[in-house]
This record gives structure tokens, C-alpha cells and sequence, in this order.
């Protein structure tokens, strides 16, 4: 009778179980190592299983409650005492994407180099990395955020040490050294907000926010928090850390880091700008990070000469557009900000899946269009996508960014859309060189990418060309999304609908 | 506007902390050194924090003592400062663990001197040419180049793993 | 009274925290670094934190310590007479 | 030319935070959630220690994600420094004095690390602390004899069952009471060691994850190729 009644409370989806995807994950890591030592297999299957788990019950609750958003106070505390999860359309549309391309860039599902032990820690790293890109995209918690953010970035340090090379380990000290000062500066910045508001609560702080912050303590406290997310994000001055790191990385883990973790840190900085910081300075401040990112990403990826770090460079010249979409105010800023966002997330990580085999030089790249006809017709796809050459889906991301800026008309917003027509340009350049490279007609040693790897990229490749066809569908729904994100009041309701405790 | 307060010493403490420790992580040439001056800034930070909690006649937050809670000091930021300086300890721990490779592989733990190597190495396992470092001193020492692909490491005791060995 | 304790620890740290960072030997650092550390502790005494002075003065002052000593060792940093290494050098 | 830059920046830092600061009320906080929380905390929770309550209850989950961040730190350097050559060289035995000192101390460490986290509830103290004891416990162990292997096979064992009792407390809760990590098991009268609901199991595990993780690192880290100079 009792189990009778636990059984079918189990399956019928629960708002509680909002936190399963991210507890899921951190259970099964840290039962990995010693599940590992009984069961070799059982430990390999259970990566992908939880996250097959986490994929699932993430879409069931959102099929069963619908696109109102809905939010979960953890431990039954009630906001703002306790911790809270929000989810909104664009919050579970992450929390969906983050298991489906962690399976699709899994690492390796067999054993791979270096034994047992090796291949149980890879396994709990990844699944430590998705339970805190979830609870990025979910949690309402200022500090929360921090605590995930931070989870994401030691999990990732990891990651980026497994090819065990000295460089490697380089790139991960100084990505652990950048990522580490960001933290100081968010601290700094939390502590400034705690001091004013008295609260962590975001949707607190957001109810606060118009007495309390529109004043250079608010913006203090908003550049602060926006260098310590703006790591992970590839923003302009603390993005050093990239083209070492993804040219040093297993380049599945660079797909991962590249794609997906970056724009949940960019999803965090849009949540503070648009619940705390409405000010135009604080969307000036990065508008001009962005654009400074745009310029020297894309000519830095015009000069470099090997794949990845090309692929590394561009990432940061992209990312900056993302900000610079989102520094425009107003529901087009949105859109344009998460249509550029999740048309980066495919493109990028399906070209970073290219470059598992293509990792060396540009030149040895040549001809290799001879040896792997639909790699090749894939790069050229996606570089026309990344380019904006119309019907391409990016061709319209890259327009809204465009209209948005046109419509803002303020000096600055002028000088970031030169900024854009300029970088478009040497995108095409540094593009099309490599694309013409891989038809050129010479024999090449270069070994086409392995099987798993294309069909990733053409799956992708796929999904963009649905989206070049139905487009309507799709601009609608992320028209709507848009919407729901910069609803301030929306967020406020939902998440503190009083301040009675929940308690029954 | 300030006054000679003891919120106002520590305040004073926990800014500098912070800004010699940043200080010292961009201006330090060795890496060791660079961690330590993380470890200042995040004390520094961490002073902020629990200062904001803290109230001038406030007691400690538990109870049994006889005190009543509304003469306590704000919990909320001492369970963040826990937080923050176990997280702040294990990221130190996998940064020593990092140096301990990094020593491995090069031999050095000077700024100038790796990023001469790392730039070479990353170049060679990639299979192209070495952009010039711009910081290179004066009349640089040129630097060996590397045999071939996939036997780059540079290390002088290297028992390290041969770089570069990607498929 | 609790102010005077305060500065007087809160000048020391300052100046840990700068020798930290001028110290020639590694050594002498990684003690600096620890004296921050008890700096710290007293003042969450001071501001009414016992956890977490708790936690500083075993993680801190302690653990931290312990670590940094540790790779020391593994990286040949262990010089106690780095100033006698340097006039061998000279 | 880099460094004077770097100072100059450094002190523009400095005073534009210290401008800012001074503006906040520093010494006179708020206190909106605080202070509500220290209303109701000892009837929700009823831990003595409101900052374990806090902690372990209003932010459990937060730290969840602190010791997922330590485990990240444990693998993470475990991934750096795990393949190591059978045949390197160990720092050579500590001597008689540390031995016996070591066989000293070692369960009188391990027993204030137990109390540390046994009354975590109660008095200053907690998982966190009390596992930072233990940890010290094996590490002085380690110190006075490196050539005996710490067990590693153990170390992930405590670690995985540790973390994964944490979370299967919370889900216990979850089922039960429909809410992930919310306080189970009556609170029992303030003060006394068994009360506080689960709060005391949780730090229990907290204390034994910790322990075992910097165990751990610290054994790896020791482990690691002594360098020939």
C-alpha cells in the first residue's frame, strides 16, 4: 500500500523533481570511482544513462507544466530564506540541451588512454560539469550561482588536463589562475549586493533593485560580477585563457566548453542585467567589452594558423557578439542575443567536433575534401551559417543584432555595428581560406574525422538546415522566449509569490 | 565620511588584502608566487563578506548562551565565507598538483621562460611555425626547435609524457 | 579597544601580505602567508564568526600551509638559505 | 614599464572600491533575510548553531555544490598526478621522534575530528571543520612514513559512500516529505546531541567526504615524484 503510493508519486512528475537533473549527475560522480573498481562496464554505462535520466525527466516536467514558468523552493525553505529553482522556457530549454550535447561530445565511451582509474575520474568530471551547467541555468540564488560557477570551472580544469601534455597543463594552471582572480571579483561584487540589498535572493534583489542600486554602487558591483562570470564567457579582458586551452583540451571537451559552458556564464550575466542592472550604463559597459572582444577575437583568428585555436579565436569573436546583442534594450536585443547564442552553441561545437582528427596546422588541411567529401561539405555549411550569408540561420541572428543596433542609434551602438560589418568581413576572409584549402587538389595525409564525430556534425548540421527551412515556426517560439526572459515582473511573482514560509 | 571604526579598519584590511593579492597575480613572474597572492586576494574577499554580516554589539549566531536572537550577528554571510574558503582550499590543492606536472615537464616555473616554451611546444605539436613572442629579451635565446611532431616535450628531466601524441 | 586589536592586526596582515609578495625565498613567503591567515582568524573572532574562524584557522593557517610546504618540496623551492644560495650565485 | 602600470591600476582599484564601500553601512547591515532567519530558524531547523542550520538547512544545496567542488578538486588533481612511474623516488622515512609522535597523535586527531563534527549542531564546528582534523590525522601519518601506501581504494570508497549518503538523505526527503533535502526525522529538544532532525547525519557525511578528499590530495601530492635536486 505504502510502496503502491510511493510508486505512483514517483511517476507522476513533481515540481520537486526540478532538482533531479542536477543531483543525479553529482551522485553518480562521486559513485563512479568505487563503481568503477567492482564494474569497469557498469561504470562506462552509467555517464550516459544518468544523463539519458536527467534529459528525460527534465522534458517530462516541462511537458507536463507547460511554458509557464515555474519556480521550486529547495529543502521546502521558502524564497527569499531559502534556495530556489526557476524555471522559465529559456532556463529548461538549457537544462535539456546540456545532457543531449554532453552525450553527443561524451569523451570517450570506451575505456580510452590511461587505464581504469583514468577513465572513472574523466567519467565523474563530465558528469560533475553537467550538474553544475544545470544548476546555472536553473538556479535563482546569487550565490548559488557562484557555487555552480565555480563547480563548472574546477570540473573543467579536469577535463582540459586529460591529454596530460605539458602544455596542457599550462593552459589549465593559467585558466585556473584568470578563473580564480574572476572569483575574487565576483565576491567582491556579491558582497557589495549583499551589503545593499540584505538578500541573495535574485528575485529579491530584482524587487530591490530600483531603490537600492541605480547608483554607482549598483554599477560597481554589476562590472565587478560581470569580469568574474565573464570568464567562463569568453569576455574581452579576462579571455586569455581560450586559445591555449582549447588547442590544448581533448577537443570533445573544447566542443563542451566552447558551445555549451559559455553560454550559460552568458545566461547568468543576462539574468543580472536584466533583473538588477537596468541601467544603460551597465549594458554600455558591455556593449563595449563585446565589441572590444568581436575586434580582437576575429583578428586573432584571421592570423592563427592551426584549427583549433582559428576555431578558439572566432569563439571569442562570437561570444562578443552575443554581448553585444544583449547590450541592446528592449525584447530585439533578447531575440537577437539568443538567437546568435544557441546558433553559436550548434555551430561551434560541431566544428569543434571536426577538429578531434583536424587538430594540426591549416596547411595540412589542404585537399582534404578529397578524403572526407562530407566533412569538408559540413565546414563549408557552417561557415556560411557563421559568416550571415543568407537563407543560413546565422545570416538572421547576425541581422537582428544588426536592426537592434540600427534602431538604438546612440554613437556606441553605431560604432559596434561598424565593428560587426568589419568582423563579418575578415570572417569571410580567414573562412573562405580554409574552405578553399580543403578543395584544393592535392593529396593529403589528413585522416577524416572519425565516424562518431561526423555524425555529430552532420546531426547538426541537420538540425541548422531544418531551422534555415522552418524558419517561422522557430523565430516565433524564440520570439516568445525572449519575451518571457525580460519579464522582471514575471520572475518576481513567480519566484516569491509571498513571504510566508511553505511549511505543511 | 569615514570615521576611526573598527568596521572601518577591517573594511580597510579586506580591500587591501584583496588589491595586493590581485596585484600580485598579474605582476608575478613565477607561478608559485602567483599562488600565493591568490590566496591574499580570496582572504580579502572573504573579510568583505563576513563583514557584511557583521553588526557593532552583535553576538555570535548560536543559541544556548542565553542570547536573544535579535542581538545576533547575520549568519548568512558566515555560512558563505565557509563556503568560499573550502572552495578557495581545494582549487589551491589542484593548482599545486598542476605546478608539480608544469615543473615536470619544463623544468622552470618562471613566467617569461614557459611562455617561450609553451609557445614553441604548442606550435610544434600543432605543425606550424612559432609566432616570434614579442616578449622575448632582449637578443632572445633562440630556441631549439622542435625534431618533429609528436616527440616536442621540452623537458631538461622530463619523465613527462611525450606531447603532442594526438591521433 | 577592539578597534586598536583590529588595526594592529589588520597593519600586520597588510604587511604579510606585501612581504608575501617581495620575499625572496619561497619559504618566508609561504610562512607570510600563513601569518595573513592568523590574521584573519583573529579578526572573525573579532566579528563575532566562530565557524568560520574555525574553518580559516584549520584551513587557512593550517591545511594551506601544509600544502604549500608540501610542494615546496616537489619543487625544489625548498631553500631556506635562499640568501646564501644567492651569494654562492654571485 | 608593465609593473609601475599594474601599481598605478592597482591603486585606482583600490580607491575606486574603497570610494564605493564607503558609502555602504557597514557595521549597521540590513539584514532583510538575516534576521528572519534568525527568527525562525530554531523552530524550522532547531540546531543551536544557526549557522549549521543555515548551512545545512536554508542552503543545503549550496553545500552540495561545495563538496561537489571539493570532489571536482580531489579528481581533477587525481586526473593531473594520477600515472605515476612505479620506480620514482620517495622522500626518505621522518625520524623515531615523528613516528612515535605520529602514532601519538593519530587517534587523538581522529577523535577531536569525530567531536568537531558530532556536535557541528551544536557548538562552533561541523563537517567541515571536523573533516579538515581528520584529514590532518592520516596526513601526519603519511609525513612521518611515506614509504607506506595510503590505501586508495579506500579513500574513493569513503568518498563516493560519504557523498552519496549526503544526497541520499536528500532524496530520501525528496520522496518523503516532496522536497529535496528538507529536515526529516523530528527535531528532538534543543541542544542535545541527537537533535536537529538529519542535520547531524549530514555532517557526518560532510566530515568524512572531506576528510577523505584531502586525504587524498595531499596523499597524491605527497606521492608525486620527489624532483632529483
Amino acid at each position: 500500500m505504502i510502496a503502491d503510493m510511493t510508486l505512483s508519486r514517483l511517476l507522476a512528475a513533481d515540481v520537486g523533481y526540478l532538482v533531479l537533473p542536477v543531483v543525479l549527475p553529482l551522485l553518480g560522480a562521486f559513485l563512479m570511482q568505487p563503481l568503477a573498481r567492482v564494474s569497469a562496464r557498469g561504470a562506462r554505462i552509467l555517464g550516459p544513462l544518468l544523463l539519458v535520466l536527467s534529459a528525460g525527466i527534465t522534458a517530462q516536467l516541462w511537458l507536463q507544466l507547460g511554458d509557464a514558468p515555474f519556480s521550486l523552493a529547495i529543502g521546502g525553505f521558502a524564497a527569499p530564506l531559502g534556495i530556489l529553482f526557476y524555471a522559465d522556457r529559456i532556463a529548461l530549454l538549457f537544462a535539456l540541451a546540456i545532457p543531449v550535447f554532453a552525450l553527443l561530445f561524451w569523451p570517450e565511451f570506451g575505456p580510452g588512454a590511461g587505464g581504469r582509474d583514468q577513465a572513472a575520474r574523466r567519467d565523474a568530471l563530465m558528469l560533475l560539469l553537467v550538474a553544475a551547467a544545470t544548476g546555472l541555468a536553473l538556479s535563482g540564488d546569487l550565490f548559488n550561482i557562484y557555487v555552480f560557477y565555480e563547480l563548472a570551472a574546477v570540473a573543467s580544469f579536469g577535463l582540459v588536463a586529460l591529454t596530460g601534455t605539458g602544455r596542457s597543463q599550462v593552459a589549465t594552471f593559467r585558466y585556473l589562475m584568470i578563473s580564480a582572480f574572476g572569483s575574487v571579483f565576483a565576491l567582491l561584487g556579491i558582497a557589495i549586493l549583499y551589503m545593499q540589498t540584505g538578500t541573495l535572493n535574485l528575485a529579491q534583489i530584482a524587487q530591490l533593485a530600483p531603490e537600492t542600486l541605480p547608483n554607482p554602487i549598483g554599477l560597481a558591483a554589476f562590472a565587478l560580477m560581470l569580469i568574474g562570470f565573464g570568464v567562463k564567457a569568453e569576455l574581452f579582458p579576462v579571455n586569455t585563457w581560450v586559445p591555449e586551452v582549447y588547442a590544448g583540451a581533448p577537443a570533445r571537451v573544447s566542443a563542451l566548453l566552447a558551445g555549451l559552458v559559455s553560454k550559460l556564464a552568458v545566461l547568468v550575466v543576462v539574468r543580472l542585467l536584466v533583473l538588477i542592472f537596468p541601467q544603460p550604463e551597465a549594458a554600455e559597459l558591455m556593449l563595449v567589452l563585446g565589441v572590444l572582444g568581436i575586434l580582437t577575437g576575429e583578428l586573432a583568428a584571421w592570423r592563427a594558423k592551426d584549427f583549433p585555436r582559428m576555431l578558439a579565436f572566432s569563439s571569442i569573436g562570437q561570444l562578443g557578439m552575443v554581448f553585444v546583442a544583449f547590450s541592446i534594450s528592449g525584447e530585439i536585443g533578447l531575440l537577437a542575443g539568443l538567437a546568435v547564442m544557441l546558433h553559436h552553441l550548434i555551430v561551434k561545437s560541431a566544428l569543434f567536433g571536426l577538429a578531434v582528427r583536424w587538430s594540426g596546422s591549416l596547411e595540412a588541411l589542404s585537399g582534404a575534401a578529397g578524403v572526407s567529401p562530407l566533412a569538408s561539405a559540413l565546414f563549408v555549411l557552417f561557415a556560411l551559417s557563421l559568416i550571415g550569408v543568407p537563407p543560413l540561420p546565422g545570416f538572421w541572428a547576425k541581422i537582428l543584432v544588426l536592426i537592434g543596433l540600427a534602431e538604438g542609434g546612440t554613437p556606441l551602438d553605431m560604432m559596434a555595428l561598424m565593428a560587426l560589418l568589419l568582423a563579418t568581413a575578415i570572417e569571410a576572409s580567414y573562412l573562405f581560406r580554409v574552405a578553399i584549402r580543403l578543395y584544393e587538389d592535392t593529396p593529403t595525409p589528413v585522416p577524416p574525422p572519425a565516424r562518431r564525430d561526423l555524425g555529430v556534425a552532420a546531426l547538426l548540421g541537420a538540425l541548422l538546415l531544418a531551422v534555415t527551412v522552418g524558419l517561422k515556426p522557430v523565430a516565433d517560439r524564440l520570439g516568445e522566449d525572449a519575451a518571457q526572459l525580460g519579464e522582471r515582473a514575471l520572475y518576481i511573482q513567480t519566484a516569491l509569490p509571498s513571504h510566508v514560509a511553505r511549511k505543511d | 565620511m569615514m570615521s576611526f571604526t573598527f568596521e572601518t579598519v577591517v573594511l580597510i584590511g579586506a580591500l587591501g588584502l584583496a588589491v595586493i593579492g590581485a596585484l600580485g597575480m598579474v605582476i608575478s613572474n613565477h607561478l608559485f608566487r602567483m599562488l600565493l597572492a591568490l590566496a591574499i586576494a580570496e582572504s580579502g574577499a572573504n573579510l568583505l563578506i563576513v563583514l557584511t554580516g557583521f553588526r557593532a554589539g552583535g553576538v555570535a549566531p548560536i543559541l544556548g548562551a542565553g542570547d536573544p536572537a535579535a542581538s545576533m550577528v547575520d549568519p548568512i554571510p558566515q555560512v558563505l565565507v565557509l563556503t568560499a574558503i573550502v572552495i578557495g582550499v581545494g582549487v589551491q590543492a589542484l593548482a599545486v598538483a598542476l605546478l608539480i606536472k608544469v615543473y615536470q615537464a619544463y623544468g622552470t616555473l618562471d613566467v617569461r621562460e614557459l611562455r617561450d616554451r609553451m609557445d614553441a611546444d604548442v606550435a610544434a605539436a600543432a605543425g606550424v611555425e612559432a609566432d616570434a613572442s614579442q616578449d622575448a629579451p632582449a637578443g632572445g635565446r633562440p630556441l631549439s626547435p622542435a625534431p618533429s611532431r609528436g616527440t616536442a616535450g621540452f623537458g631538461r628531466r622530463s619523465p613527462a609524457p611525450a606531447d603532442g601524441l594526438r591521433p | 579597544m577592539i578597534t586598536w586589536v583590529a588595526l594592529v592586526v589588520v597593519v600586520l596582515m597588510l604587511a604579510s601580505a606585501v612581504a608575501v609578495l617581495l620575499l625572496r625565498s619561497f619559504v618566508a613567503a609561504v610562512a607570510a602567508s600563513s601569518v595573513v591567515g592568523l590574521g584573519l582568524t583573529v579578526l572573525f573572532v573579532l566579528m563575532r564568526a566562530p565557524d568560520v574562524a574555525m574553518t580559516e584557522a584549520a584551513v587557512g593557517a593550517g591545511l594551506s600551509g601544509v600544502i604549500l610546504a608540501l610542494a615546496l618540496r616537489r619543487l625544489g623551492l625548498w631553500h631556506i638559505e635562499a640568501a646564501a644560495e644567492d651569494r654562492d650565485r654571485a | 614599464m608593465r609593473n609601475l602600470a599594474s601599481l598605478l591600476f592597482a591603486g585606482g582599484l583600490a580607491f575606486l572600491l574603497l570610494a564605493i564601500a564607503s558609502q555602504l553601512a557597514f557595521g549597521t547591515p540590513s539584514m532583510r533575510v538575516g534576521a528572519e532567519i534568525l527568527a525562525v530558524a530554531p523552530d524550522e531547523v532547531g540546531a543551536a548553531n544557526l549557522v549549521t542550520a543555515v548551512l545545512l538547512g536554508y542552503r543545503g544545496i549550496d553545500t552540495l555544490g561545495e563538496l561537489a567542488i571539493l570532489f571536482a578538486a580531489a579528481t581533477a588533481a587525481g586526473v593531473v598526478l594520477g600515472r605515476r612511474h612505479a620506480n620514482a623516488r620517495r622522500d626518505p622515512p621522518g625520524g623515531e621522534v615523528l613516528r612515535t609522535g605520529a602514532d601519538l597523535l593519530f587517534p587523538l586527531l581522529l577523535v577531536v575530528g569525530l567531536y568537531v563534527i558530532a556536535h557541528g549542531h551544536l557548538t562552533p564546528g561541523g563537517g567541515f571543520q571536523g573533516g579538515v582534523i581528520l584529514a590532518a590525522a592520516f596526513f601526519v601519518i603519511i609525513l612521518a612514513q611515506p614509504t607506506r601506501h595510503l590505501r586508495h581504494s579506500l579513500i574513493s570508497w569513503i568518498e563516493g559512500l560519504a557523498g552519496a549518503a549526503f544526497i541520499l538523505i536528500g532524496l530520501w526527503a525528496l520522496v518523503e516529505d516532496g522536497d529535496f533535502l528538507a529536515p526529516l526525522l523530528g527535531q528532538g529538544a534543543m541542544g542535545e546531541l541527537l537533535s536537529a532532525g538529519t542535520l547531524p547525519l549530514l555532517s557526518l557525511a560532510i566530515g568524512l567526504k572531506v576528510g577523505a578528499e584531502l586525504a587524498g590530495i595531499m596523499a597524491h601530492i605527497a606521492e608525486a615524484e620527489a624532483p632529483d635536486a
